[in-house]
């Protein structure tokens, strides 16, 4: 856009132009104040320098001009507030039938896994016009998850899940960021994004023949017997899990929680965190029996459970084609 | 020269005007001193919110773990080294000198009786091996759990527990510190008490180490409850 | 300024009142109060803590403002730390 | 002029003459001999920050990793940060010249506690020498804000020595605050009431607020990452159920107001300088006293703006951020009134004024800059870039070191006795400027262009800014070793000052240069309020400035 000269980073996701307004917005406002008050004391620098005969003369101050040139200021900052917070508040609620990718992070690269099973590290390919949702936990320090071209940044931390989605615009690759400081080859935690026509990213799906996520997590599931408590009818010694993701949850202690992808992966570690009402806290915990990327499938299963009608298709188990 | 510059009473120092103004400076600085603590124990006390509110089943069973005797104990001697401080000063200000110096070896007494009990809780903590690190272990149940049948009774997350005793021996061990701290100062203070230093015109030394102290209790006052005495009718 | 001299019996009823006080606060601990458990514990401690600021530490006896204005300093910006983290941690469920 | 003790050499005696000797440096309690001590202590540490900021920006010349290997880069830029902010930043005005002005502003013969002052210098120095036996121990790679789980159990560096130096710098500076507070609070002279205190004064009190009340959090929390390693009290420890950001709450909950430590007191220096060299009253000096106890305040409300991509709460995030545009009014203020004062002045326009321009316009593109990291959207594209390096060096380089070295060239003569070379230190605030802005300009750009921080080696694209960025950093160290060689020289060969070259009011001014150890020969009695221009007259002319003795 600008030549050589780079000013401005690629725009590829439908998050980017927002920010670009508001970062166009911003800029202006702030570079009128900042030119406004550079003019006014360089003018004041050289009208009123040191002229002999002609003392300086005192001014006290003045309360309504104090005043002015605080309030109009801390309006419009209202104004960049507001527009900040809608924006934020988009970037924050990922919406209902996006796509899923479960990321998990490690000193020093990016290991992602489609909801079709294939597995990608340092690459994440996406397509145009879809929303996809970023479900990222890290294994060691602090990561963040940065692509500069779709202007959204999300810290990923190790012992919960952080999450974040984007709509790709524009076929392309993009930089990928660890953005923050994560040791050694912090700046070697680099990828690349690649945005793909529709057509394209189906074929790329298909390709490989990969075991989807929620079949990984489905055997997952009865190899390591929760199965034979989490029924799928109400005779279980655990809750049916059929239908409950996403849908509020009441508690033994009274309180109620919406089951996120958190709250599955709190209630695989630490059963005794939560329990749900008229239940007994009889499950063990699985920390240390299970790794990262098993973690992921069970979630992905447990949501998959709850159907396409509670908002989380099972589209990555029709793209991809099961193992023979 | 700055020495030669001493004046006759050496108890006032060169840059004040009057004993008054010194005096309030150093009180002064004392309470801005002691505002500086709240906020140094403050960082921990934001932790233990933290986590307390996180984990809240698990630190009431861990809480449990601790012997509230001692706890109890422990408050009662601080209290009583309360009123052994207030007594000396009340001793310094009736320019009495030896009862002064009495009390101020009482308080070091009790001060060092506290950290005699302390050091056998942690001794206690050791051979439980609840001390946090790779020989620890946590096997107990969480509050209210004894009345239902052996096969639901659920047991209390040791990762959890860890964690508040982590926060434990942080929150003890800096107050301990503290309490060493206090009654090196006593010492210094008793010696020079018996020496004749400190007077009914002199002795602000002694009301500031005397705030100090309080203070130090009253750290220990909100300890017990927060450590020692959460969930423990369940 | 006159030096306030603590008389006897102040101190002897204050230190009888914190022994009251602990002694309450492990009472209360083992009766089942609910989440006002909590509640009881800190307001027993507090009024404690309140007793040893004001007689043992003499603020109530001091003719000096600023002692004042510094504790509730110090206890106004220990209120942000607690308050302000926890703005964070209690609504972090909130959808 | 009043009449003056006189030593055995003929010359008046000073603080500086009174006494000869380590011993009598090294064993002082005058609270100037302290601010000198100071004084080279955070020169050296300046020097050796920004002999690793040489290395870094050398690094990034290329984008490729060649200069250095990673390991090694990532200690350059943690130790970059440790020692400029804990060793230089937060000291250098407070306790140089905040040390040796104070007192004299007020009328006191010294700060409440001098020999506290010369324990806060010796806890600064033990600080100072763990953190050169880190740096030669090799170093620590942690970042200078010692994010766990990274610090706490990942890094196999000096993490321990690093922190305990940096616990003590930090309770140097927390007795450095204390000392203030007392003072300003107890040892006015006569007359001397808060409505006259120069604003300088206020500055320095509202920075030991912070100093005192935020830096003892940051103390524990980095303890409590030491004891982390030390002996697995895991109160960060993600395995144990422990939250990493809350480590990042209890940081930035100092670290945050720790960068109103850096620069409010640069505030105080640019008011006086301001009004000294238009001939004026202060605008509105009662909302300029007001602005800096406000941003002190205000400044501890707002510190998880650095947290809004960690994972913390919406909601939080919106409190905060919303928050943080409250700082700005008081912000605002200040830079407006500054300029006011200058309206109708006669404005002259030595050194350390035009560092008093340089301050009011990069602290405006510098606050201006903070209310885009401020804007939530608008933070999660920047949070992590150059953009928030430029923003804060914009802040603390060119605001408060800017605004320290117009102190230093405004006071240099009451604190040494001699004339710095005004040809000399016009050209020099011209170097700083320029290369200030080349240096950091284009790192708001890179930062838009989403390059992170902290990255050894990074995509081609990105070379063009960083190689002028590079550029302006050589310009700049030109800038900053200038004075340091011509302070030297006027030590020795400078003209001898008069007691008020600048025909400046406040109370320091109308003492000796270099003021006795006692500050005054009589104990002063203020009867006129602050600034009070309108009867001092002109500024001198360099040739009409009376030489002393």
């Amino acid at each position: 856009m600008f030549g050589h000269l780079p000013l401005w980073p690629e725009n590829a996701s439908t998050t980017a132009g927002n920010v670009d307004a508001l970062y166009i917005f911003l800029v202006l406002v702030s570079g009128i104040m900042t030119v406004l008050i550079f003019t006014v004391l360089m003018v004041f620098a050289v009208r009123f320098r040191k002229r002999r005969g002609r003392p300086a003369e005192q001014i006290e101050g003045s309360t309504e001009l104090e005043l002015t040139w605080s309030i109009i200021p801390f309006c419009v900052m209202l104004a960049f507030f507001v527009w900040g917070a809608v924006i934020y508040f988009q970037e924050r609620t990922p919406p209902q039938d996006a796509a899923e990718v479960y990321t998990v992070a490690k000193q020093w690269m990016w290991k992602f896994e489609h909801m079709g099973g294939q597995r990608e590290i340092n690459e994440l390919h996406v397509p145009i016009g879809r929303d996809v949702k970023m479900i990222m936990t890290s294994q060691d320090v602090i990561h963040s998850f940065y692509v500069p071209a779709f202007r959204i940044k999300q810290d990923v931390i190790p012992g919960r899940y952080t999450t974040l989605w984007f709509r790709a615009t524009k076929a392309g690759t993009y930089h990928l960021f660890c953005s923050q400081y994560c040791g050694t080859q912090h700046s070697g935690m680099i990828g690349w994004v690649v945005v793909m026509e529709p057509r394209d990213y189906e074929a790329w799906m298909s390709g490989g023949g990969n075991q989807p996520l929620a079949v990984t997590g489905q055997k997952l599931f009865s190899e390591l017997g929760c199965v034979t408590c989490h029924r799928s009818d109400t005779q279980g010694r655990g809750p049916n899990l059929v239908g409950v993701f996403g849908k509020p949850v009441l508690l033994e202690d009274g309180r109620t929680v919406t089951a996120d992808e958190n709250y599955i992966r709190e209630s695989i570690l630490e059963p005794a965190a939560k329990i749900v009402k008229g239940f007994k806290p009889v499950m063990p915990t699985f920390q240390g029996q299970v790794s990262d990327e098993q973690l992921n499938a069970l979630v992905a299963y447990v949501k998959a459970l709850a159907g396409p009608q509670s908002g989380r298709p099972a589209d990555g188990m029709a793209v991809a084609t099961p193992e023979p | 020269m700055v020495d030669e510059h001493a004046h006759e009473n050496p108890a006032l120092l060169h840059h004040f005007a009057t004993k008054e103004q010194q005096k309030n400076a150093a009180s002064l600085g004392m309470w801005v001193f002691l505002a500086q603590e709240v906020m140094f124990f403050g960082g921990m006390f934001c932790a233990y919110l933290v986590y307390r509110y996180k984990y809240f089943a698990d630190f009431g069973s861990a809480s449990q773990q601790l012997d509230i005797r001692l706890g109890a104990t422990n408050t009662v001697v601080l209290i009583c080294s309360s009123l052994t401080v207030v007594l000396a000063i009340r001793a310094v200000q009736l320019g009495k000198r030896m009862a002064l110096v009495f009390w101020l070896l009482a308080t070091i007494l009790l001060g060092l009786a506290f950290l005699g009990i302390k050091a056998n809780e942690y001794a206690e903590k050791f051979e439980k091996h609840h001390v946090p690190g790779a020989s620890f272990s946590y096997h107990e149940l969480l509050p209210s759990q004894e009345k239902l049948p052996a096969a639901e009774r659920h047991y209390a997350n040791p990762h959890h527990a860890e964690m508040f005793f982590s926060l434990y021996f942080a929150m003890t061990g800096m107050h301990a510190l503290h309490m060493v701290v206090g009654v090196g100062l006593f010492g210094t203070l008793a010696f020079f008490a018996w020496r004749g230093k400190y007077t009914p015109d002199y002795y602000t030394p002694i009301e500031n180490a005397g705030l100090y102290w309080h203070f130090v209790d009253i750290v220990w006052i909100y300890l017990f409850g927060l450590l020692y005495l959460i969930d423990r009718h369940r | 300024m006159p030096e306030h001299i603590s008389s006897l019996r102040s101190a002897l009823a204050i230190w009888l009142a914190l022994l009251a006080g602990t002694t309450l606060t492990v009472a209360a601990a083992f009766i089942d109060l609910g989440p006002f458990n909590t509640v009881v514990a800190l307001a027993i401690a507090t009024i404690k803590a309140t007793l040893v600021v004001l007689f043992y530490m003499h603020v109530k006896y001091t003719h000096e403002k600023l002692t004042g204005l510094v504790i509730v300093s110090a206890l106004f910006w220990l209120f942000i730390l607690l308050t302000l983290s926890m703005a964070d941690y209690a609504t972090r469920l909130w959808r | 002029m009043a009449t003056a003790v006189v030593s055995d050499s003929g010359e008046r005696e000073n603080y500086l003459n009174v006494g000869h000797g380590l011993k009598s440096w090294l064993l002082t309690v005058d609270h100037k001999r302290i601010a000198l001590l100071y004084l080279m202590s955070i020169t050296f540490f300046f020097f050796i920050g920004g002999f690793f900021a040489l290395l870094i920006r050398l690094e990034l010349l290329t984008p490729a990793g060649d200069l250095v290997q990673s390991d090694t880069y990532n200690k350059l830029f943690t130790m970059h940060g440790q020692v400029m902010v804990f060793f230089f930043l937060i000291p250098a005005v407070p306790a140089v010249l905040g040390n040796f002005l104070i007192p004299i502003m007020i009328g006191a013969k010294d700060l409440a506690f001098p020999r506290v002052n010369l324990l806060s210098w010796y806890l600064f120095i033990i600080g100072g020498i763990l953190m050169i036996y880190t740096i030669l121990n090799g170093g620590v790679d942690t970042g200078w804000t010692f994010y766990t789980p990274l610090s706490s159990e990942w890094s196999k560096t000096n993490v321990i020595p690093a922190i305990v130096g940096i616990f003590f710098a930090g309770f140097s500076s927390i007795l450095t605050g204390l000392n203030f507070i007392v003072t300003i609070h107890r040892m006015r002279a006569p007359g001397m009431t808060w409505n006259r205190l120069p604003l300088f004064v206020w500055a320095h009190y509202a920075t030991s607020i912070i100093q005192v009340l935020g830096t003892p959090v940051v103390a524990i929390t980095l303890t409590l990452v030491a004891l982390e390693r030390l002996f697995h009290l895991g109160v960060f420890n993600p395995s144990l159920g422990g939250d990493p950001l809350l480590f990042q709450h209890l940081f930035w909950f100092y670290s945050h107001p720790a960068v109103y430590i850096m620069i409010l007191p640069g505030m105080g220096i640019v008011s006086e300088i301001v009004c000294c060299f238009s001939r004026k009253r202060i605008f509105g000096y009662k909302a300029m006293a007001l602005a800096v106890i406000g941003i002190a305040v205000i400044g501890f409300l707002v510190w998880a703006h650095h947290m809004f991509v960690a994972g913390i709460s919406v909601y939080a995030a919106l409190i905060f951020s919303l928050l943080s545009y409250f700082v700005a009014v008081p912000s605002a203020i200040k830079v407006f009134n500054w300029t006011a004062t200058m309206y109708k002045g006669s404005i002259t326009y030595q050194t350390p004024m035009l560092y008093a321009f340089g301050f009011v316009g990069l602290f405006t593109i510098g606050g201006l800059t903070g209310l885009f990291l401020a804007c939530l959207g608008m933070d999660v594209h920047v949070h992590d870039t150059y953009f928030v390096i430029a923003h804060f060096h914009y802040i603390m380089v060119g605001g408060m070191v800017m605004a320290y070295l117009g102190g230093m060239h405004f006071w240099w003569p009451k604190i040494s006795g001699r004339m710095y070379p005004e040809g000399w230190g016009k050209l020099a605030a011209l170097i700083v400027f320029i290369g200030f802005n080349l240096t950091f300009f284009p790192q708001f750009i890179l930062g838009y262009m989403g390059m992170p921080r902290r990255y050894h080696a990074y995509p081609a694209e990105f070379q063009i800014l960083n190689v002028l960025s590079t550029a302006g950093a050589s310009i700049l160290a030109v800038g900053y070793l200038l004075p340091m060689v011509y302070f030297l020289w006027s030590m020795r060969y400078g003209r001898p000052a008069p007691a008020n070259p600048w025909n400046a009011a406040g109370l320091e001014w109308q003492t000796h240069s270099p003021p006795p150890t006692f500050n005054f020969d009589e104990q002063p009695v203020v009867t006129w309020e602050a600034y009070d221009y309108d009867k001092l007259g002109e500024i001198p002319e360099r040739e009409e400035i009376p030489v002393a003795r």
